[in-house]
């Protein structure tokens, strides 16, 4: 864990709600997520990685409370101290040949990240991008050119599947011998029991210090409490207590 | 001139004041690959009960204005863990004063686990956190009444006879003075104020508590002007030495704490918003220290 | 739709439910030139005993993170003054819920003060401070026992048989459940939740506290979440209305109040640092509403 | 008292710890001193007006705390909250012809804007300035300029007669009928019973609302409790309880 201070280069709405948010500074950061300082709030917010170069850092994130929207309003040259190097994220290891990525809304964003991993090793990669309408979709084109199969489920049906990313999947039948999934709680509940064979989920929860010492985000899963910042967020699917 | 840091806690040489509070940072070890903990002046290790505990349920954290409130509602391994398995690894790396933070729901759980840690070669001092509920005695925290305040400590001094034994008071009460002394005529070494104020939050969106717990233990740099009272009044009316705990943020809040009267000054819920704050504080203290004319630390213990 | 943000008062109807509080906006008078005073739902006069008092020595005022502490000590012209100018002044140009706040020290005073607002016919509502020494029964705070507060609410319901009367605590208890309900057995027709916590701040640089009177009351954002729970608490245990206060800046802090129990809302301490906050707030509140799917505000009282 | 909104034009050193700054926003204000929100502290910080244009208004300040410390980093096009048309300032019209302003260290600020408005009247103006040291000087030029006669005091003689404001004017023995002073309260007490005749002074108090509503700057005078924000800052030196 580190904690650094970044200058904010881009902060641009790019769906409903949503923003992407480049930070400059150290690109060769460590961890599944980063810990961000909101100047006027208590707490650090967590975000996952969703995409870096050498000297930059990518957030996708949704306006959804007072510390988001307050986020939103940052202009470029506004500095952040942002804590680096948490989580344990997705283990690309765990994956043979060919992986299956299912995101729903944000989801999409870490899963990005991973997936970069995945093609360098040489990996065949199946992504499912569930939204709730055209309006929210993000990362689109950049999964198109990244991955082998793409495939878009919105609630509304106006892009892709009409319905869940488990209709997509239905749908789709994707070869795989690993699966990774992040979004809304109830979606990934109904992936990892959908699917079979191994896979890993993301967890969301509400965090104090983010690197494992406070142990405000402890949840119990089925080999005793693990804490979401530094067990995980990522989780495997027979470990998790729904 | 170079500056002393250093000061005399309970009959222990600290190499400065500053330690983080109990529960927030863990067991110190969390935090070892990140800095170098042998800067701290002392450590104060995570509530240890005499079983394991996996706490209240999530959500345990709610933010507020210029602090947080939590719920973790002691998660720890159990006494053995602490003495057998936390304690000496962290004796392993670090060279300054452990204290072991002893939770407890009954006198008798108090007494058991403090006999242990007065046992264990690497705890240097025992703080007893008295601000949780009494299981046999109706619900209410010990450290809200005199009476109960004192038992607990009675109990632990006529077992903890080898090491300091502080008492981690409740800031909840009418008066905090009455309890410090019914603590301090019990045989209390020392005294550290203050543990968390009890607090909650409501989500507007969801029309319920922020907490699963509905409640928690409001703290962070909010409190600061309550908690530096509470220091003020119980160090002008007892002998034993305080440590000083409640919204501490900087070097500047740490020599207010001591003017105010703190022997020793603990940092809590900074420690989550910033993991690297006691040793900034430590590194910011003597330049503070020669704006302020300070060539001591301890000589401002209680000028005020 | 239209937004309906009135509320019922111990009887009495409120265009809606904000209200400076005690102390934080003078006799409202003092800021007549500045805004339209009939936009709030109503106003608690700045804290009146039988004589006229100076109050504390200067400096009273300091600043703290997210808050501060006054020690203005209850200057205030007498409660003769109250009633023959400065409640007939702020009459003739508001039409709102006028609140005396009666402050004494002695339970003979605070009866002879309430005997007066009650029989003046400017005063709608009549607020009791029990939250001031008592200098007859050993300088405690007559709201840090319930058997004092059960008291003064008996003595100042005898002569205020025209109005209702609000009893309003001290949060300096370690039960504010058990003082608020000697209140209600006592008569009290609501209360209000809280008044200032007692804080402390010293000036590092010339070493001595920064209050001449050392400690005074703390209050602003920074208080919210205890004051939101012991509304909470208080309203849950009492059937008596509860106006909350402590902490209040925001549209959002006035509907999680009301979530947690209150009938009304009062804002201290953000009134210093922007006069305009309660127009304000009033202003923000249908919008709010909206996003909240809230037709009625007076729905949400205590839903949490 | 309004609530306007200012944005920062200039925000320079000009003297040992003490800083210019120009507010752009509404320059038509009345009242003597504003009362200014600095980001991230509770309480307003009380500052007096000392020129002012038609669209901006310039203040001086010294860094003394936290507060101005923090002031004194804001750049160039941060807006800041300011309240206006605060405090009841000195009173030109008590002066008949000629009028002594003795200022010690920023009480030049306050004097030089009184100093304009005698001027307007066509007033003879003599100034008084008095400083511990040659770096901590302001205004000189200003009020040279603008003033009839002016004299700098400095406690250790690098400009001006050595000593105190009063070893000034002893040395000068300027004409006056009417003489306002502030800076220091020892110096405001040394020039109130060194000078004969009507005269005022400017106080300072801690403040809460600024603007006479929270009685937290309540002082004793001869003339009983008075509030400096409302009532004041200026006293007449009759009233004042030293
Ligand atoms: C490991 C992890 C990775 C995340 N990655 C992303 C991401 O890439 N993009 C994105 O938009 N969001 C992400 N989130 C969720 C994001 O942290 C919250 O949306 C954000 O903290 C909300 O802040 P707020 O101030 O707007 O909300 P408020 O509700 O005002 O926040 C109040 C408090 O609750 C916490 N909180 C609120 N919602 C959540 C939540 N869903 N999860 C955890 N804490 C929450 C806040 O951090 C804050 O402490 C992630 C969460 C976790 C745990
Ligand atoms: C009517 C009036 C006009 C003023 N005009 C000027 C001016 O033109 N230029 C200038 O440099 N200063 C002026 N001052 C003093 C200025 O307000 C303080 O120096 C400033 O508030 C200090 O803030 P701080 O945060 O740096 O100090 P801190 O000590 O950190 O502030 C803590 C608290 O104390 C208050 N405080 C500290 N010192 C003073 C003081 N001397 N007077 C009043 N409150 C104080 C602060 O406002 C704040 O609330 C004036 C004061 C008053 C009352
Ligand atoms: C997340 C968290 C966990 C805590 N756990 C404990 C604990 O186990 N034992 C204890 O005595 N105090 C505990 N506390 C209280 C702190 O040690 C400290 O007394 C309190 O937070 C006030 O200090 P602060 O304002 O600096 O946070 C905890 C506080 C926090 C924020
Ligand atoms: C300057 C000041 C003066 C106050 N005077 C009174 C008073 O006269 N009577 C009273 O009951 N409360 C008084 N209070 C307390 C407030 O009415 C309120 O209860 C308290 O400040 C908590 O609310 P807040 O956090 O919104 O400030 C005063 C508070 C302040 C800041
Ligand atoms: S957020 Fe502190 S342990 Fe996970
Ligand atoms: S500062 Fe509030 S009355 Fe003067």
């Amino acid at each position: 864990m580190d904690k650094k201070t970044y200058t904010i280069t881009r902060n641009q709405l790019v769906a409903r709600d949503t923003y992407e948010l480049v930070l400059e500074g150290d690109g060769c950061i460590k961890g599944e997520f980063v810990h961000l300082d909101i100047p006027g709030y208590y707490l650090r917010r967590p975000f996952s990685l969703c995409d870096s170069s050498e000297n930059s850092i990518t957030l996708l994130y949704k306006t959804v409370g007072e510390g988001t929207r307050k986020l939103s309003t940052l202009t470029g040259g506004t500095e952040v101290s942002v804590l680096t190097g948490l989580g344990r994220g997705f283990n690309p290891d765990a994956c043979q040949a060919k992986a299956l990525l299912v995101a729903g809304g944000l989801g999409a964003a870490p899963l990005y990240y991973l997936a970069r991993e995945l093609k360098a090793q040489g990996k065949e990669v199946t992504a499912i991008l569930g939204f709730n309408k055209k309006d929210e979709i993000v990362l689109q084109k950049e999964y198109e050119v990244l991955c082998d199969h793409v495939a878009i489920a919105t609630l509304d049906g106006s892009v892709g599947t009409k319905g869940f990313v488990t209709d997509a999947i239905s749908a789709l039948k994707p070869p795989y011998d690993f699966f990774y999934t992040c979004g809304p709680m109830v979606m990934m509940k109904a992936v990892c029991s959908a699917l079979e064979g191994p896979g890993e989920a993301s967890l969301e929860e509400r965090m104090g210090c983010g690197a494992g010492f406070c142990y405000g985000c402890s949840i119990e899963t089925l080999r005793g409490p693990r804490r979401v910042c530094m067990d995980g967020p990522v989780f495997k699917k027979e470990d998790i207590q729904w | 001139m170079v500056k002393d840091l250093s000061i005399n806690l309970g009959g222990l040489h600290l190499k400065n004041p500053v330690i983080p509070a109990s529960g927030t940072f863990g067991f110190g070890l969390e935090l070892a690959p990140d800095m170098d903990l042998n800067v701290l002046g002392g450590i104060s290790l995570k509530g240890t009960t005499r079983d394991a505990r996996y706490g209240n349920p999530t959500p345990r954290i709610a933010e507020c204005r210029s602090g947080m409130i939590n719920s973790v509602g002691l998660q720890n391994p159990g006494i053995d863990a602490l003495i057998n398995q936390k304690v000496p690894a962290l004796r392993k790396i670090y060279n300054g004063c452990i204290i072991a933070n002893i939770s407890g729901f009954s006198v008798d759980e108090y007494r058991e686990c403090c006999e242990k840690a007065d046992a264990s070669s690497g705890i240097d001092l025992i703080e007893v956190n008295v601000s949780c509920p009494n299981v046999h005695g109706g619900g209410l925290a010990f450290g809200t009444s005199a009476h109960a305040a004192a038992e607990v400590t009675a109990a632990v001094k006529a077992v903890a006879t080898h090491k300091p034994v502080f008492i981690k008071l409740s800031p909840n009460v009418t008066d905090i003075v009455e309890i410090a002394r019914a603590c301090e005529d019990a045989g209390a070494d020392g005294l550290t104020l203050v543990n968390t104020f009890l607090g909650m939050r409501i989500d507007i969106a969801r029309r319920r508590p922020v907490l699963a717990n509905t409640m928690g233990g409001f703290s962070g740099a909010a409190v600061f002007p309550i908690a530096l009272r509470m220091v003020y009044q119980v160090s002008h009316a007892c002998r034993i030495p305080v440590m000083g705990c409640g919204g501490v943020t900087s070097a500047r809040d740490v020599v207010e704490m001591m003017m105010a009267g703190a022997t020793a000054v603990q940092v809590g819920a900074e420690n989550l918003r910033n993991p690297f704050v006691c040793p900034e504080i430590i590194e910011a203290l003597p330049s503070l220290m020669e704006e302020l004319r300070i060539d001591n630390l301890k000589d401002i213990i209680g000028t005020v």
